[in-house]
C-alpha cells in the first residue's frame, strides 16, 4: 500500500507535495531535462514584474557553508514576455503553475495582479513581499505587518478569481507571527515561508563584500532550522492556514519535518542547484519516511509536531 | 541536446604537473563536442558544498568515459581531488554551447590559460578533421600550470608556451605572441578559454588582427543548467540589444567579439531592463 | 616581521584578537588543558544570572547543517558561586575577564551590575539583552529598542567605574541599527554581535520538536553570513562604535572577514566544540592571513570593507 | 588528568559483525582507564558536521594505539566508516570519568549492552587484575549487533548473552537474567555501559538485589569537554542535592543511586537552581 501524497494548500489541490521554489526553477523548461514537470506539486515560478530586468551586477553569489548567499536582483524578461514565453510553455506542457510576481511598489503589485487575473490556467499567485535583493530605497514590503498588508489589499482589490493567493514571508523580521496576521487580514489565502535571510560574505582579497549587491539572500539548509520554527510559530498562531515550506529542504526526511510543523507542502529551491532532480527525489524520499512511520497520507501528518 | 545527471564511477585519477587528469566511466549521453563541460557534485552527503563544480569536458568516448583536468582550490575540488578510483561522482553532463566549427577548412589559432588546455585537445582534432591549419598558444603562470603541452603538439601545426615567470617557453603572457601568430599563419578563427582577463585580451587582439574569435568564459555558476541566473554576462544580441545572457546555457562559448568585456561585473546603463533612473 | 594582533574594544586593549564567545568556554577552566587561557584576548564567561538555575530539560542541543541549535537555558550557579569559584580563578591565573550578565528582568540586570560594579579584576561587561532561551513569558529584551535601552540604563546607572560595557545583540530583529542605537544612546562601549538565531528542530519520530526547550539557538558557520552582514550594517551605521564581532567563526580567514566588515575583535563560540584549541589558531591564522595580504598590524583593517 | 588533542593515523578499521574495529596510532597520553572516552573530529573541512562524536576508548597501548567499536548511523559516523588506514583523525582523550575499581577482591557483574560492551574486556582485565569475580552479562537486539561475546568470554568467570529476537542466547534484555547472576555470584557490584533504558533497569535491579552499580550514560555531547551544558542530567550529590551534572565531565560514569532514571530528560521541580513558582 502506497502512501497518498496528494495535499492542498487552500482551494490548491496538488498532486504532489513538492513544488519548485521561486527563483530556483526559472520557469521550468530546464528542469524537463530531468523529470516531468507536469508531475509536480507545481512549478512556482521566477518572481516576474512589470519591465524587464536586467538584474544586480555580478558576481550573484557565494557559496557559504551549508548554504548559498544570492543577489540576483530579480532578473527577468518582465510580465509581457513572460506571459507570451514561459507561462504558455507551461501550460502547454499541463504544468500547474504558481506565478510569482514581484513590484517596485504597491501599484506594481497591483498591475501584475491585474494583467495575470485575465490570464487562464494560473493555479495560484505568489506574492513576493519578501525579497531582499530588490534595489528599493525603501525597506522590504514584508518587513513591515501595514506595508504588507497593503501589497496584499491592492492584489486581493483587482484579483476577481477563486485562484488563492499566498504571500511569500521573510525571516528577517523581529515577529513573523505579526506579519503572517497582516496578510491574512488583508485575504491571503495562504502563505509561503520562507524567503532568504539578509547575508553578507566579504572578499578578504578584495576587501569589499563578495557579491556585486553587496548583501544577498542567504538559502539551502543551513537556514532550514530558521525555517522550521518560522513556520512552527505560525503555524500554532493560526493553524488554519495553508503554508508552503521552504527553506534548505534537501531530503525527504527534510520535507517530514516542514510538514510536521505545519507546512502543507514544501518548495524545493537550493537542493535543486546541486540535484536538478531533488523535487521529484524529495517527494519519493518523503513517501518513504512517511511509510516507514506507519502513515497513510501526508495529510494526517501535517502540523502534527504541535500535538505532542 | 539534452543534459543527462549520471552517477559515474572514478576509473582513475593521475597527477599531470600540477593538475588532476580524472578519468570517470560514463554510460550514454548526448554526443561531446569540444567547450561542453560538466557539472560535478562535491562534499558528499554530509558535505558543506551544496553546489556543483562546473568543469571542461577534457576528453569523452561516448558511452565509455569522461575526462576531467583539475586543480584542488577550494573546499569543493579540493574534496575532489581525496577521491580514488572505485568512488562515485554525481557528474551532469554534457552542459553548454560548445565551440561552433568551421565550414571550411580555415587556419585557426587556439589559445588557452591553464587548465583553459583542458578542451584544446578535442578541438584540435575536430578541427583537423575539417583540415583546417591548427596553430596553438598556450599559456600559463609558471611551468606547473601548464597544461597539455605534448598532446597539443601533437595535434597541431605549432605550439608556443608562454608562461609569466619563463620557467618555460617564452616569458610573458599569450597575447605577447597572438598576434603575430595570427598575422603570420593568415589565421581566421581563433579559439579561447582560460581567464577572463585573458579572454578579454585574446578577443580584442583577434578582432584588431581581424580575426573572429570565439571564448568559453568562466563566470561563477550556482547551478549550471539555466535556472539560477547567477552565471551572467553582458552579451551583445544579434539585434545589437546588450542582455545579461546566461553562461551556463547561452555560452559558455561566446563570439569574442559580442562579449562586453569591459563592462562584465557591471550591468551596463544600456543593457535590456538596466535600472532606469528614478526606477529599480 | 610579524603582524601587530592588538586591539581593543573602547577603552579595553586587548593583548590578543580572539576572545571566547559566552556560554562557549564556560568559565575558561576546562580550556586550560588546551593552551594558555591568559594568552587569549579575554574570556566572556558564560551569562551569569542572580540565583542559581538549572537551565532548560534535555535534550538541549541539535546538530544542524554547519550548525547547531542550544537550548542551554541558562544554567549556572547563581552571581555568589560565580564570584567564589569562577572569577576567582580567572583572576588568580591574570585571565582577561568578560563577565556576562543576563536577568530575568530589568532590576536583575540591575542587581547584577551593582554587584559586579565593586567586584576587581573585571576587565568588561557583556550585557547579555538577547539570549532567546530565558524562559520568560515576555519578549528578548534585544528585540525591542526600549526595553534594550531600559536595560543598559540601568546597568550604566549603577556602573560606577571605567569598565566597559557592552550590549549582546540578538540578529531576530526586523532592523538591528535601530537596536544599536538605542544601545548607544543608552550608553554602551561597544557591542557584542550576533547571538544565536531562533530556531527548531524536529524529531520526526516522536513527531515533536527535537529540543527539551522546543526552539533553541542557532549557531555555528551556517550563520556565519547574516553576522558579518549585521555587523557591516552597524558599523557603516555608528563606525565610531567597537564592535566584538562572532557568529560561526571557524578559521582565521572568517575572522578576517569579521574584521574587515567592521569587528575589532571576535569571539569563538561553537568552534571551540569541534575544536578546542580554536581560539589559539584562529589568532594564529588570523596573523597569516594579514601577512599573506601586506598588512602590518589587524587595526588597520578594522572596517576596511567599507573603504572600497 | 588532563585530556590531549591528537592527530591520529588510522592503522585498521576492520568489520567486526554489525561493527567496526578502528585501531588508530596515538602518542603518549594519560593512562586510559575503563569507562574513559574520546571525542572524534568527524566530516573533514568541507564537512557540514562541526561537533565531535563521543566513543568509548576499547583499548589502549600507552603510547601506541588506541582503539574504537562503532557503527554507521547519522553523518557523522557514516563519514568516520568511509575513513581508511592511513587517513588521520583529531581525537580528544582520554575524556571523563571511569569507572571506579573496588580496593578489595569482590564479585563484579559487568552488563553491557551493544557497544556499550567497548569498555568491558578492559574493566574485566583490570577486576581481574584485582581478584575480583567477573561475571558478565551482553545484549543486544540481535546477534549482529551483539559486541565482545568471545573476548569477554576469555576473561571472565561467566558470561550470559541475551538478545530481543532470540537470534543468539537467552531471548530476552539483560535484565531478565541479572538478578539471577547478581543473586547466584553473590555479586556485590555491577558495572554498566549501554542504551538510557538499560542502565536505569539495571541500576534499579542492581539496588534491589543489594548490589552496588556503577553506570556510564549517553547523553547528547556537543563538546565533550565541560564548557557547553548539553549533556546534564540529574544526578544526587552528597550533599542529598540533585544538580543538574555534565555527563562528560562529572560522568560518564556515574553510581546508578544517583542518578534519577525517572527524571533524565525533565528538570525536577527540587533541582538545584529549578525554576521557581512565578518565577523563571
Ligand atoms: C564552464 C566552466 C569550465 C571550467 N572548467 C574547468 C576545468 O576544466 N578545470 C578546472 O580546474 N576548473 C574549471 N573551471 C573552474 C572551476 O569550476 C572552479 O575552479 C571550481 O568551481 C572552484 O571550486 P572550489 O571548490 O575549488 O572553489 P570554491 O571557492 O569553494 O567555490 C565556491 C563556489 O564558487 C564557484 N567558483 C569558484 N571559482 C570558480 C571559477 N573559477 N569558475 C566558476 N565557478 C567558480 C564554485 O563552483 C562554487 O560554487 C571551469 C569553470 C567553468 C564555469
Ligand atoms: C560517553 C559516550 C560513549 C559512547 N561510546 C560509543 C561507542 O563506543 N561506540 C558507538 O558506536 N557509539 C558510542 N557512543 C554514541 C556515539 O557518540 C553516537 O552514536 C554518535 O555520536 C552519533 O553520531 P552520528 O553522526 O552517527 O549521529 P548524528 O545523529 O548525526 O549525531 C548528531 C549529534 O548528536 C550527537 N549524538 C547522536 N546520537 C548520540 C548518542 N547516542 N550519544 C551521544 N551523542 C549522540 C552526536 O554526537 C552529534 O553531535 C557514545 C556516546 C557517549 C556519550
Ligand atoms: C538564486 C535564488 C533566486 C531566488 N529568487 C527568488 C525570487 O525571485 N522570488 C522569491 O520569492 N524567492 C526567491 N528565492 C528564494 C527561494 O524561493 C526560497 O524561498 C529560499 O531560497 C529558501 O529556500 P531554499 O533554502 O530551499 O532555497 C531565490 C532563491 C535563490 C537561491
Ligand atoms: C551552547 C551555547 C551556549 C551559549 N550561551 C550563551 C550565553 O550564556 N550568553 C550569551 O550571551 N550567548 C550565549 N551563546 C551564544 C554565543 O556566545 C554566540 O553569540 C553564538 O553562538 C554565535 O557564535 P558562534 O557561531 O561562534 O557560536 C551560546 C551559544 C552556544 C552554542
Ligand atoms: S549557473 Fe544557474 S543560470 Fe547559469
Ligand atoms: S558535552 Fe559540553 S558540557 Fe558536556
Amino acid at each position: 500500500m502506497s502512501v497518498d501524497l496528494t495535499t492542498s494548500l487552500g482551494s490548491l489541490e496538488l498532486s504532489a507535495p513538492t513544488l519548485t521554489a521561486s527563483g530556483c526553477a526559472a520557469a521550468g523548461r530546464e528542469l524537463a531535462q530531468f523529470g516531468d514537470v507536469s508531475s509536480l506539486g507545481a512549478v512556482v515560478t521566477k518572481s516576474i514584474m512589470m519591465e524587464p530586468r536586467s538584474g544586480r551586477a555580478t558576481p550573484r553569489m557565494a557559496e557559504t557553508p551549508s548554504g548559498m548567499l544570492n543577489s540576483i536582483g530579480l532578473q527577468g524578461p518582465g510580465i509581457e514576455a513572460f506571459l507570451e514565453k514561459d507561462l504558455s510553455w507551461l501550460t502547454q506542457n499541463n504544468v500547474t503553475t504558481i506565478v510569482s510576481i514581484a513590484g517596485n511598489n504597491v501599484d506594481e503589485f497591483g498591475d501584475l495582479a491585474r494583467i495575470l487575473a485575465r490570464v487562464p490556467g494560473i493555479a495560484g499567485l505568489e506574492v513576493n513581499i519578501s525579497c531582499p535583493n530588490v534595489e528599493s530605497r525603501g525597506q522590504v514590503f514584508a518587513c513591515n505587518p501595514v506595508s504588507a498588508a497593503q501589497v496584499i489589499k491592492t492584489v486581493r482589490s483587482v484579483w476577481h478569481s477563486d485562484v488563492p493567493i499566498f504571500a511569500k514571508l521573510s525571516p528577517d523580521v523581529t515577529d513573523i507571527v505579526e506579519i503572517a496576521h497582516s496578510v491574512v487580514e488583508a485575504g491571503v489565502a495562504g502563505v509561503s515561508m520562507i524567503n532568504t535571510l539578509l547575508g553578507m560574505v566579504i572578499d578578504v582579497d578584495k576587501m569589499k563584500p563578495m557579491l556585486g549587491g553587496r548583501t544577498g539572500g542567504l538559502s539551502g539548509p543551513a537556514i532550514r532550522p530558521v525555517a522550521v520554527r518560522a513556520i512552527y510559530q505560525v503555524h500554532a498562531a493560526l493553524p488554519n492556514l495553508p503554508i508552503l515550506g521552504m527553506g534548505g529542504i534537501r531530503t525527504g526526511h527534510d520535507a517530514l519535518e516542514f510538514i510536521a510543523a505545519g507546512a502543507s507542502a514544501v518548495s524545493i529551491g537550493t537542493a535543486v542547484f546541486g540535484d536538478p532532480s531533488a523535487p521529484w527525489r524529495i517527494a519519493t524520499e518523503l513517501g518513504q519516511e512517511l511509510q516507514a512511520r506507519g502513515y497513510d497520507s501526508l495529510r494526517e501528518v501535517i502540523g502534527l509536531a504541535h500535538r505532542n | 541536446m539534452s543534459a543527462q545527471q549520471l552517477n559515474c564511477t572514478i576509473r582513475s585519477m593521475t597527477p599531470v604537473g600540477g593538475y588532476l587528469h580524472m578519468i570517470v566511466e560514463s554510460p550514454d549521453i548526448a554526443k561531446v563536442q569540444p567547450g561542453h563541460f560538466a557539472a560535478l557534485a562535491v562534499g558528499g552527503p554530509s558535505g558543506a558544498t551544496l553546489l556543483r563544480r562546473a568543469f571542461s569536458i577534457h576528453k569523452s568516448t561516448t558511452g565509455e568515459s569522461l575526462e576531467f583536468i583539475f586543480a584542488p582550490h577550494g573546499p569543493g575540488t579540493q574534496w575532489l581531488a581525496t577521491q580514488r578510483a572505485g568512488d562515485v561522482i554525481d557528474i551532469i553532463a554534457p552542459l553548454g554551447k560548445p565551440f561552433i566549427l568551421p565550414k571550411q577548412p580555415i587556419s585557426c589559432v587556439l589559445v588557452a590559460g591553464g587548465y583553459g588546455a583542458a578542451p584544446m585537445e578535442l578541438l584540435a582534432i575536430e578541427l583537423r578533421a575539417r583540415n583546417c591549419r591548427v596553430d596553438v598558444v598556450l599559456g600559463a603562470a609558471t611551468q606547473e600550470k601548464l597544461f597539455g603541452v605534448l598532446d597539443l603538439k601533437a595535434v597541431s601545426d605549432s605550439l608556443i608556451v608562454t608562461t609569466d615567470d619563463g620557467t618555460s617557453g617564452v616569458r610573458g603572457r599569450v597575447t605577447d605572441v597572438l598576434a603575430e601568430v595570427i598575422t603570420k599563419n593568415n589565421s581566421q578563427a581563433v579559439y579561447a578559454c582560460g581567464p577572463m582577463p585573458m579572454l578579454a585580451a585574446v578577443a580584442k587582439m583577434s578582432q584588431a588582427n581581424g580575426a573572429f574569435s570565439q571564448c568559453a568564459v568562466e563566470e561563477s555558476m550556482a547551478c549550471g543548467i539555466g535556472v539560477c541566473m547567477t552565471c551572467v554576462l553582458p552579451i551583445i544580441g544579434d539585434d545589437g540589444v546588450t542582455r545579461m545572457a546566461r553562461s551556463c546555457v547561452d555560452g559558455p562559448v561566446f563570439r569574442g567579439d559580442r562579449v562586453r568585456w569591459d563592462d562584465v561585473d557591471t550591468i551596463p546603463s544600456d543593457v535590456f531592463g538596466a535600472p532606469q533612473p528614478g526606477g529599480h
